[in-house]
């Protein structure tokens, strides 16, 4: 949400505070997503980035502006880490006027150009390749812009990764892949279907680029190691390729009650997740709780009062239907 | 009686063939699980790991490795989960699947399927879940389509595609997924290429498809209310095609009303308008109307979906506009 | 006077562009080396390597990055060498390009344009890289189509295809390009969605697209020793569609016959005639004939390849039986 | 052409000469496919293997008769080697009735079925899946069969190379991929499109799989390499990446004179062409040269021979274009 350079973020005192607020009010938001499904409010699927927000902030705070990112069907979280409106979003996830795409594009395609969060795309693997447009763009131009590309550990499997990367790194684009391994596919453990250790960083050789691994459940860990990737790739270092360890607490999708998992594992990792540990950290570096108390209030109120609101919105007008398809607004295709 | 879901049936047919010959092996991303559909649910309890493989989620390599295993003596069953996905792996399936037979000059045979869900029905998948990518296998010589309407189709259909020594790709509807009929006893077997009527009439021709042969069936006896006599014929598989099912039907009813879900600009329905232009004409007594879903990329938001999908309403519309056109009478030769 | 070449009509445009606009960049395999087909050939050289990309081979990153730039506001050009090789990228052309625009509620613009080798056009080059892919992009909105038929059509049409703020797929015939026209002088651009009559009749409508319209041109000339007038439309683009300049040649001519180089299953051929048989049917004196090619993959062997292809001979043959069909008045109103 | 042991590889005397025999004979044929394509003999491109016969040679001699192999539209070797009838290969490539694929694959797809060879694929990359399925079926039928799988140096930057390889390690298939790296795609050497040292080897560690480099122009460490790996797929070993260093000595297609290539890189690689390098080392052996020399003598008889009876042979029959798309031998697609 915001832009730092290396050095600020070292000696930015109210930072790690800050991506807890962020954190939370993802968290916030997706749980209440999740409620709504459940209620019968959402046409289509969600999938949620529950247990993941620490990638989506971490990496987002290392940005510019300008800068580029771009993700999947898992994507709210990332949307609104680079600052789109929660308002635009969720009227889109529920189907009312204002969504942010119209209503055309619904839970899987959230995006916000104005943001700089260039998609959320459905295929798995097939936005690699157009991140690597996007980096490619920002070298021919000399904007010293950088494009975030984030993927799921299924999608190392497919081959637009492969020939992603692989351009990427031919081509030495200022591009940030970030591998959100959260163990599984649908209802595959990702380690059952893979030949290597690890989806992202056993295969980074085969480009040329070093095997980074970090906590994707540590917000600092995280901005701190995509951020290096990002800076080196500013500067012309080239690509990297991050595989980020984090676990998804709920389903595949909100349909999904992730019953193929180990009660132990799921148990497990809900003690390692990102948001209770920012506050642990927080607290023993010496926040006081009742602000931290006074804070999650506050984010519980503002997106309990961002629901009703949506929710009290009109339904698209179903003209618009017609709209977009084509750059003059319309979509006719004959005469 | 016992109910048969259209999933179900999916399953069924499955477990029918495999019980039947054991060469006929399932691979697919998290089948093992049942499949995002329930599809494979059991199966590879019943039949065995060798026979029901997880996959990576890399359909070049599913849809490739059924081809070469089918090469090889097996039949194979790939899932391909959502049909959009068949653009990730669209050259094994039309420029190796589809052509290697001919281009090797018939040395090798590829009795393989490839299956999963297809089509629109108003879901809220969107642009990238929801299409219906039977017309594009159409385009492509060498490939048998089948795309079954009811529960009882689904076996009968399915197991003649395992069945059949070419490959075959079965479109399930996805929106059909919960509908439900009387299950049929014993093994079901439906041979390809031959059209079914699903309802008798003699003013109008309705040619529909997988779901959109229901809402045929729906605006017909809407249209019979208002004493237009719809003929309903469901094609069930688009190669090969009963083109004589559709024409003699024409010759009957002198009308034509073609429905696909498809957008407009092009789809199967197009190939059936100009098989009556060009073979039927003489019988032909008004327009050949096509009834196609909105030309855009598929929307997300109830209100918007309902503008493009196409609908029982929509057909009762285009009759009654047709049955009101020229009333000329048959030409004469 | 000087000659162009279609082969040099493709350079020439895409120079013109480069010349005009600097946000024009180049993409593909091998094409600094001037491409396989030799229509890239000293763009490297003129406007530098920031501007003409070597690519690995790997169509999928090769589309996917023209679209990525194109989002990012350049404005790409990707070559696709032989349009087979869509199949391998598909999913980056139909449910990527075609569809973010829409789904993203216009948020994004993609002014690109992929080009290629398309069509048969009997040159031996078989299954897998003889294929006629305008087809298969009908199929879905959001694209819009592009073949010309002549090296002057290739400059104008080429050119527009790039200044489009939409995507734009442009067909480039493979037997076209040695074929030559006088150069014509100037800044080129042909308006994507306008038809254009390469000859004026009055019996019977013949409609092509690129290389089939040359064919149309030979079978008009033919007939007209015959005494039958036909009218030659070259359709230019396919999407957007001059869908008025089909039917008001129809309405003059009341016959109409649709050449495609294309299997006869399912082509854009289906599209127009069934566009006629719903909306010129009052004006049809006779049965819409598809002139396709066969119906199986491409083989190589001349004396196969020259079965299953389209040529002026057999449309000749379509026009002469429809000439002799019925000979019904206009039906009434 | 022949199935061997191990024990039997390293112990047969004769068997110098054979794969010498058979390399010369492929020579042979090559280069009369090339002199009949530029006499306009032939309709559509030619691929020629000129350079490149020690690893289709090598390679198929340690193969059983039942074992499969597949590869590209530059196959005519692998047909060959395979044992596929030189006639009905010729005839394919002339367009003469008994063409090898009834005149409906042409030069790109030439195919053996009868020998193990499954063909030619002219899309790059797309048939190392299809060899993967190959090597499935002999998994799941326990036949105990091993594929190889051939492809060019610039199919390793596609996305079917990756899933295909992926899923072969992931199964532990009897698989064994060889890359014949000639340096080039089609007029750019790979060394320009490629992040990494190797095309192929350097991408083995991607996949669980260990870098396997052998001098392509040498048939026998061609057939120990690939006969270890083949045994070892054999043995349930799973799969590997082999990737053979080689050259072609003409352009991509018959059509291309390759000019793009530096004359003194062309010079030095005729001075290692895997003919030359036998033949020395049959003589250093101690093979009598006049035997050589007859041996060459009948060879370029019969490759002469064989051309002049194919091209007095008939054209196809004109019907047989509606054979061949189904099964059941037609192309009936409606009734
Ligand atoms: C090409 C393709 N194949 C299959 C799917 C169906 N699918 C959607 S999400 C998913 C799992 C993806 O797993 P991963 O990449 O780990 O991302 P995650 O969902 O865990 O964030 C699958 C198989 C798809 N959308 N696209
Ligand atoms: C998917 C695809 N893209 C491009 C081509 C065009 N093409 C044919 S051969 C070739 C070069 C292949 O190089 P390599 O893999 O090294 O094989 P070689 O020709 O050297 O044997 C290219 C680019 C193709 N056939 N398929
Ligand atoms: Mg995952
Ligand atoms: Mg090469």
């Amino acid at each position: 949400m915001t832009q730092a350079t290396a050095d600020e973020r070292r000696t930015d005192g109210d930072r790690d505070t800050v991506l807890y607020e962020q954190m939370l009010f993802i968290r916030r938001f997706l749980e209440k997503v999740d409620v709504l499904y459940r209620q019968g409010q959402m046409h289509g699927p969600a999938h949620l980035g529950l247990g993941q927000e620490a990638i989506a902030v971490g990496a987002a705070s290392v940005l510019r502006p300008d800068d580029y990112s771009i993700g999947t069907y898992r994507g709210h979280a990332h949307a609104l880490a680079r600052g789109a409106p929660p308002e635009a979003v969720l009227a889109e996830l529920l189907g009312r006027e204002g969504g942010i795409c119209g209503g055309k594009g619904g839970s899987m395609h959230i995006t916000s150009v104005e943001h700089g969060y260039y998609g959320s795309y459905a295929i798995v693997g097939a936005h690699l390749p157009i991140a690597v447009g996007l980096a490619w763009a920002s070298r021919i131009k000399k904007t010293g812009q950088v494009t975030i590309c984030f993927f799921g550990d299924g999608a190392v499997n497919i081959g637009a990764f492969h020939e992603a990367v692989n351009l990427a790194a031919l081509w030495a684009l200022p591009i940030v892949f970030v591998c959100e391994n959260n163990q599984y596919m649908e209802y595959s453990p990702i380690s059952s279907m893979i030949p290597v250790e690890r989806p992202a960083a056993s295969r980074a050789s085969a480009y040329g680029l070093e095997p980074l691994v970090v906590d994707g459940n540590d917000v600092s860990a995280v901005a701190e190691l995509v951020g290096a990737a990002v800076d080196k790739a500013r500067d012309g270092g080239g690509p990297a390729l991050i595989e980020a360890d984090t676990y998804r607490l709920k389903g595949h999708s909100a349909a999904d009650a992730g019953a193929y998992r180990p009660a132990e594992e799921v148990e497990q990792a809900r003690t390692q997740e990102p948001l209770l540990r920012q506050r642990a950290a927080l607290v023993s570096a010496g926040t006081d709780e009742q602000d931290l108390i006074r804070l999650e209030t506050r984010i519980a109120i503002a997106v309990s009062g961002l629901a009703d609101r949506v929710l009290a919105a009109p339904k698209p007008d179903p003209a618009t239907v017609w709209t977009d398809v084509w750059a003059d607004g319309g979509s006719r295709w004959r005469n | 009686m016992a109910e048969l879901t259209y999933r179900n049936a999916v399953l069924a047919a499955l477990a029918q063939e495999m019980e039947r010959d054991e060469r006929v092996v399932l691979l697919g991303e998290d089948i093992t699980s049942g499949g995002v559909f329930k599809t494979t649910v059991g199966l590879v309890d019943r039949f065995g790991a060798h026979r029901v493989w997880d996959t990576p989620i890399s359909e070049q390599a599913i849809v490739g490795a059924a081809m070469g295993a089918a090469m090889a003596g097996l039949r194979p069953v790939a899932e391909v989960m959502f049909s959009d996905f068949y653009a990730v792996c669209w050259d094994q399936v039309v420029n190796e699947i589809a052509k290697t037979r001919y281009m090797t000059g018939g040395q090798v045979t590829l009795p393989l399927v490839l299956r999963g869900a297809n089509g629109f029905g108003s879901l809220g998948f969107g642009s990238q879940h929801g299409q219906s990518v039977e017309n594009w296998a159409m385009c492509v010589p060498g490939l048998k389509i089948a795309s079954p309407a009811t529960p009882v189709e689904m076996v009968g259909l399915l197991a003649a595609a395992i069945r059949d020594e070419d490959p075959v790709l079965v479109f399930e509807h996805k929106a059909l997924y919960g509908v439900k009929q009387p299950a049929p006893e014993g093994e079901q077997f439906i041979p390809l290429g031959q059209a079914r009527v699903a309802r008798e009439g003699t003013d109008v021709t309705l040619v529909g498809l997988s779901i959109t042969v229901g809402m045929c069936e729906r605006a017909a006896a809407v249209l019979a209310d208002t004493g237009i006599s719809a003929e309903v014929i469901d094609l069930r598989t688009l190669v090969p095609l009963d083109a004589q099912a559709v024409l003699g039907s024409v010759g009957k009813t002198g009308r034509l009303v073609v429905v696909e879900e498809n957008p407009g600009q092009l789809g199967w329905g197009a190939a059936i308008a100009a098989l009556a232009a060009e073979e039927a004409f003489d019988d032909l007594r008004a327009p050949v109307i096509r009834v196609s879903g909105g030309n855009v990329p598929w929307p997300v938001a109830r209100e918007l979906e309902a503008v493009v999908d196409v609908s029982p309403e929509r057909i009762a519309w285009a009759v009654q506009t047709l049955m009101k056109h020229a009333a000329a009478p048959p030409r004469q030769h």
